[in-house]
């Protein structure tokens, strides 16, 4: 019984299909925010007021012709769709959703969960050289100089949680949490700054889409993947966004907990985790309505000169506190 | 600088050589139609000057326009047959346009290079060149650059003799 | 075909440091098919190639088989955005064969078209800049902002962007009362919204990234590379041809001609959105001191003997025709040379990395963009009656040539 | 940009949602030059306007009252010259903007 | 109506291509996208890449450079692909009708799915095209 209950958490709930179901609504929603930023409306006529529409490019995306051109090297070309979409579908796991423990978790996970960004990066990278397409491969060089760029920041201020809590393993410091108030409200509000806009570069989110910026390299790393491939990465960074979203709460919103009714925990902390995520959703959206595209210099440059040093900030700030 | 200066200092300069000199000046050339009846001024035709030059003169007439007048932007350069010879004609301007004009035998053609004066001028002798076959001696990249390769030595587009057709559907169409 | 053989040679070739990015014709940046081959190292720029006959239609050639009437629609489609500049510029040149001046109504019209043309194509710009750097809410403002502007003209004109106003003898519509009004109405709404632009241009910080410093020219180079427009006033020459060969009535309304002195992208963005600012005060000048009277005059279709040449200041600089007439009813010849043409050798510099400054792959499509090309025109006139045109690419050591001999 | 983004959240959404609703927020102003309409009786075949049409759209046909044009709008640029040169006054460019087909011959003005 | 259809339908995302146009069908294309008009609501997103197209939208008159160009791109879109021929002068040539670098028509060169008439059209025609074009999907 219980093997089969943990079997139905991963596949189902809180596991890969409700993740898959929740990605495809934060791509609209994040689609629907963006329009309504610019003073439009978005997808409409997708579903009710264009729910489906994420859906309904998957489908599509599923149903088309696959071309694998002739230059690539097909055995990474073909595999690594799957592979980035695997990463990001783990990470999702082992967030907290239904209670105070994702469905993976055990001690020392905080790590792990940022090393699994940093991999879908690579995944990133290796995708661009594998194309063989000389977009793919500015932007997969892009893409490793921006993970450069913010893995180190990014890490800094996960680790200065880790440092608050006392413990590198999400279940305690959401625990921590949900009995003694937010991080965000606390000290951890640089590192909460920090790692939204690191988050952003991770996700190549304007002003951090440096490694598809559309008017420079066409698609950069995406450039020769279609039908089938196209979709898995899409929904690759749709997990992705949700998973740093949820990543985002659990180390700074205090994950699922909040005031609950003893007995309906099963239902409200789903509920929460939602509307934190979706607060951290409208933040990310809204830094990308904000500003234009910054070139890869100047944002390695505006990492090491800024993030890096506030991280370290962060870092002692923290150690001052505990 | 008016124009009737440029006119005065290119006739001191040059003086018979020049071939022709000509200002179109407010008022010419009105009234001999007979749909408005009211004479009307031309305001538009301020500002230009045509000065036509024997070929043996040309580079030293425009040497004189920009190096001592400061006419040194090259507005454009026009090409025309113009039956047995080759009309080239320089403009030449900042604030008034001066137009230098020359001719040449359609069958030698061969007109010195003004690059040297006005780097500017590159893309627009090569132009003329590609077009009309005029060889300017000492262009230093003088190249055709517009007609596709393979295309045949002599034949040059804006001639009279050559005979342009569109180009035949490649798909039957529906 | 080609593009495997280029593939093919780029291996092989020395330059094992070096690869090529093509950038169009087919490219996000570029809507338009020119095509430019960048030498880069790593992210910098060290060379630039320049292929723009993709867009040769055999205008020129087609002028001489139409009448002085259809050919005002053919120029007109030289380029849809700067349509007013050119059917302006040509009827001007037509009205000159002809000796005749067009009633002063008229000329308010065209004026006002013109500014109003500017005004579109500036704020099409702005959009499109911002879309360059990435900035794309800035980009959906510009636009949303910018169809107040279209609405006007299609009210005055009939259809948004081809206008089809100026003819030879004046304008085909009258303007109304009730039109001057929402014209006004929205002059005031353009107005602020351009001064707001303004400011964001100035104040955020990732647009300054973007721009300052980027695409230098400096005003020798401008010179002797016989640079035009908001291009060579960004780096601080006053040259406009409304104020140094005044047409229609420039010589009347009162304007400034813009310039700024940084030299870079971020100065054309500057003096694009004043010079706007300016428009819409010359539109208003034009709406207060109309006079009543006759919008055109009747012409006979063929001019006589001559010839004419006819400069206008399009929203990118001066055009400029030239049309000789044999006494029919076609043109014995007529030559257009646009402002992209002439812009291309300036283009050429700011995008080549020199010793003080240097270019990255990411600067390119904002410093191309802020010539702000319009590559129909341009291949129109560099590959003039080509016909089965080819390739014609601007080679690396052509191009070093060309800009050691202009430095020299 | 900020305090534009914020406002423009609460403010009325530019779009106009054209084709399903809102079709009488699309606004074709007087004069608008599209899709042509030709009266066959008030034409007198004096062809003015074929020999002005800058791109050929006007063909000259004969049926049983003598000459007239017919109109393919496949080449039409909606200039409104055929319009302008018409003496009788035959020829009107309406504000019909929706000219969307399968054929290339779709819209042929008889 | 099978789900694959449904999403067909739902999501063409379109590539826009300039064979020789003289801009104001491509600012129009353009603006169609913009605030006003909002081609987002479709499902239609513009792309950069051929490879993730459906719906090929050319504006411009086919000249015989460009001509390659076309087909390369064409044959690079996955199946199934569309065809929208924007403009007169795509769908025939047009004001550049029998000039000698152009072709008679974007047809001639590639199959078309459908043509918006217009010089250039108004956003809202482009609009109503690709919604046509759509609605004979969903009979077909
Ligand atoms: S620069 Fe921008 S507006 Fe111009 S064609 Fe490219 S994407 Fe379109
Ligand atoms: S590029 Fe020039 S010569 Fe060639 S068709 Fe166009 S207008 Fe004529
Ligand atoms: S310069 Fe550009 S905008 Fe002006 S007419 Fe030429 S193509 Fe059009
Ligand atoms: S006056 Fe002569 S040229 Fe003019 S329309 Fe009549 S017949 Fe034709
Ligand atoms: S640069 Fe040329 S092609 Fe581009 S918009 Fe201007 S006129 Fe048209
Ligand atoms: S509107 Fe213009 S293109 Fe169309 S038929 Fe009339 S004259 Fe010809
Ligand atoms: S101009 Fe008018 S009257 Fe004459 S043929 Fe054309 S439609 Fe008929
Ligand atoms: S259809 Fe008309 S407006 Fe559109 S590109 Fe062709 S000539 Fe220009």
């Amino acid at each position: 019984m219980d093997f089969l209950l943990e079997l139905l958490q991963i596949l189902v709930f809180p596991g890969i299909l409700f993740a898959i179901g929740l990605a495809f609504v934060y791509e609209w929603l994040d689609r629907k925010i963006y329009a309504r930023l610019q003073n439009r409306v978005g997808p409409l006529y997708t579903g009710p007021s264009g729910i489906l529409q994420p859906f309904a490019d998957f489908i599509k995306l599923l149903a088309k012709e696959d071309v694998v051109p002739n230059e690539v090297d097909k055995p990474l070309f073909n595999a690594l769709p799957i592979f980035a979409l695997t990463l990001s579908l783990t990470g999702f796991l082992a967030l907290p959703i239904t209670g105070l423990r994702g469905v993976i978790s055990f001690n020392g996970d905080l790590i792990f969960l940022i090393t699994l960004m940093t991999l879908i990066c690579i995944v990133i990278m290796y995708s661009g050289i594998s194309s063989a397409n000389r977009f793919s491969t500015v932007g997969a060089e892009r893409a490793a100089l921006q993970l450069l760029g913010y893995e180190i920041p990014m890490m800094l201020s996960a680790i200065s949680i880790g440092i608050l809590a006392s413990s590198m393993w999400v279940y305690d410091i959401v625990s921590i949490q949900a009995n003694g108030g937010w991080f965000l409200i606390g000290p951890g509000i640089l590192g909460f700054a920090i790692f939204v806009l690191c988050g952003q570069a991770e996700l190549e989110r304007i002003p951090f889409d440096i490694p598809e910026a559309e008017t420079e390299i066409v698609a950069g790393w995406l450039t020769e993947f279609s039908g089938r491939k196209l979709a898995l990465f899409r929904l690759t960074k749709n997990v992705e966004l949700l998973y740093l979203s949820g990543l985002v709460v659990a180390l700074f919103l205090g994950g699922p907990s909040g005031p609950v009714m003893p007995g309906l925990e099963f239902i409200l902390y789903p509920l929460y985790f939602l509307l934190k995520t979706l607060f951290v959703l409208f933040l990310l959206t809204t830094l990308r309505a904000l500003f234009a595209r910054l070139r890869i210099d100047q944002m390695v440059n505006f990492s090491w000169k800024y993030l890096v040093p506030l991280a370290i900030l962060q870092v002692l700030i923290v150690r001052l506190v505990v | 600088m008016e124009e009737n200066e440029v006119s005065e200092a290119l006739k001191n300069k040059f003086g018979k050589k020049i071939l022709e000199i000509k200002i179109p000046k407010k008022g010419e050339k009105v009234a001999e139609d007979t749909l408005i009846p009211e004479i009307m001024e031309i305001k538009v035709f301020k500002r230009r000057v045509f000065v036509t030059v024997p070929i043996e003169i040309y580079k030293e007439v425009i040497r004189y326009l920009v190096e001592e007048l400061g006419f040194n932007h090259v507005q454009a350069m026009t090409g025309l047959d113009a039956g047995k010879f080759i009309e080239v004609m320089l403009h030449l301007g900042r604030g008034i346009t001066i137009t230098v004009r020359t001719r040449i035998e359609k069958d030698r053609s061969v007109l010195s290079t003004i690059t040297d004066l006005v780097p500017g001028a590159s893309l627009h002798e090569r132009e003329i060149h590609d077009l009309l076959g005029v060889v300017f001696e000492g262009h230093p990249n003088l190249t055709r650059v517009i007609v596709p390769e393979g295309w045949p030595e002599n034949v040059y587009p804006l001639r009279k003799e050559y005979h342009p057709e569109q180009p035949k559907p490649i798909r039957e169409m529906s | 075909m080609q593009e495997e053989e280029l593939q093919k040679t780029e291996k092989k070739s020395a330059y094992e440091l070096f690869f090529d990015i093509p950038v169009g014709p087919q490219h996000p940046a570029l809507k338009e098919p020119a095509f430019f081959k960048f030498r880069v190292e790593g992210e910098r720029v060290v060379g630039v190639d320049v292929d723009v006959s993709y867009n040769h239609r055999g205008i020129e050639r087609a002028l001489e088989d139409r009448n002085y009437i259809q050919n005002i629609y053919l120029i007109e489609r030289i380029c849809g955005i700067c349509n007013v500049a050119h059917t302006l510029c040509y009827a001007q040149a037509v009205e000159q064969l002809h000796g005749k001046e067009i009633p002063p109504r008229a000329n308010y019209i065209r004026l006002m078209m013109e500014e109003l043309a500017r005004i579109h194509s500036h704020m099409l710009w702005l959009g499109v800049a911002a879309h360059e750097i990435g900035f794309d809410t800035l980009f959906m403002y510009v636009w949303r902002d910018r169809e107040v502007v279209m609405d006007l003209i299609e009210m005055l004109t009939g259809n948004r962007v081809t206008t089809a106003v100026n003819t030879i003898g004046g304008v085909r519509r009258d303007v109304s009362n009730e039109a001057k009004d929402k014209v006004k109405k929205g002059m005031n709404v353009l107005e602020e919204r351009l001064k707001y632009y303004r400011k964001v241009a100035l104040n955020d910080p990732t647009v300054n990234a973007r721009c300052s410093g980027v695409g230098i020219l400096k005003p020798k180079d401008a010179i002797r590379l016989c640079a035009v427009g908001p291009t060579l006033r960004a780096s601080g020459v006053k040259n406009d041809v409304r104020k140094d060969d005044p047409y229609t009535l420039h010589d009347e309304v009162p304007f400034n001609v813009i310039t700024f002195d940084t030299m870079d992208v971020f100065a054309r963005v500057l003096v694009r959105i004043d010079e706007t600012l300016e428009s819409v005060n010359m539109v208003r000048y034009c709406l207060d001191h109309m006079p009543n009277g006759d919008v055109r005059i009747k012409l006979p279709l063929s001019p006589p003997v001559g010839e004419a040449i006819s400069r206008v200041e399009a929203p990118r600089g001066e055009l400029i025709h030239y049309a000789r007439s044999n006494g029919t009813k076609n043109p014995e010849r007529y030559k257009v040379r646009t402002p992209t043409f002439e812009n291309l050798p300036s283009v050429s510099e700011m995008l080549t990395s020199k010793s003080d400054y240097e270019v990255n792959i990411a600067d390119i499509p904002i410093i191309l963009a802020s010539i702000d090309p319009c590559f129909s025109c341009t291949a129109r006139m560099e590959f003039r009656d080509v016909s089965k045109g080819k390739t014609w690419i601007w080679s690396l050591k052509e191009l070093k040539a060309h800009c050691s001999k202009s430095r020299r | 940009m900020l305090k534009e983004i914020q406002k423009s959240l609460f403010k009325k959404k530019a779009t106009v949602l054209y084709p399903f609703k809102e079709r009488e927020r699309v606004h074709i102003p007087e004069g608008f030059r599209g899709k042509i309409v030709f009266d066959r009786d008030k034409c007198t075949g004096c062809l003015l306007c074929a020999r002005f049409c800058p791109s050929g759209a006007c063909e000259i046909v004969t049926d049983e009252k003598g000459k007239r044009p017919i109109f393919h709008l496949e080449l039409c640029l909606f200039c409104s010259q055929c319009q302008e040169v018409c003496p009788k006054g035959a020829i009107n460019l309406t504000k019909e903007f929706e000219l969307a087909a399968f054929d290339r011959k779709a819209f042929t003005i008889r | 109506m099978n789900l694959v259809k449904w999403a067909r339908l739902k999501s063409p995302w379109l590539l826009h291509f300039n064979t020789g146009a003289c801009n104001a069908c491509d600012i129009e294309v353009l603006a169609a996208l913009t605030p006003r008009y909002d081609l987002e609501r479709f499902g239609a997103l513009l792309k950069a890449s051929p490879r993730h197209a459906d719906v090929l939208v050319v504006t411009g008159p086919v000249t015989r450079q460009v001509k390659d160009r076309l087909l390369r791109v064409y044959n690079q879109m996955p199946d199934p692909k569309f065809v929208v021929a924007v403009g007169t002068c795509c769908i025939s040539g047009g004001v550049f009708n029998g000039c000698y670098n152009v072709y008679p028509g974007l047809d001639s060169i590639i199959p078309v799915d459908a043509y918006i008439f217009g010089c250039p059209p108004k956003p809202e025609a482009i609009i109503n095209g690709v919604v046509a074009l759509l609605k004979k999907l969903e009979a077909s």
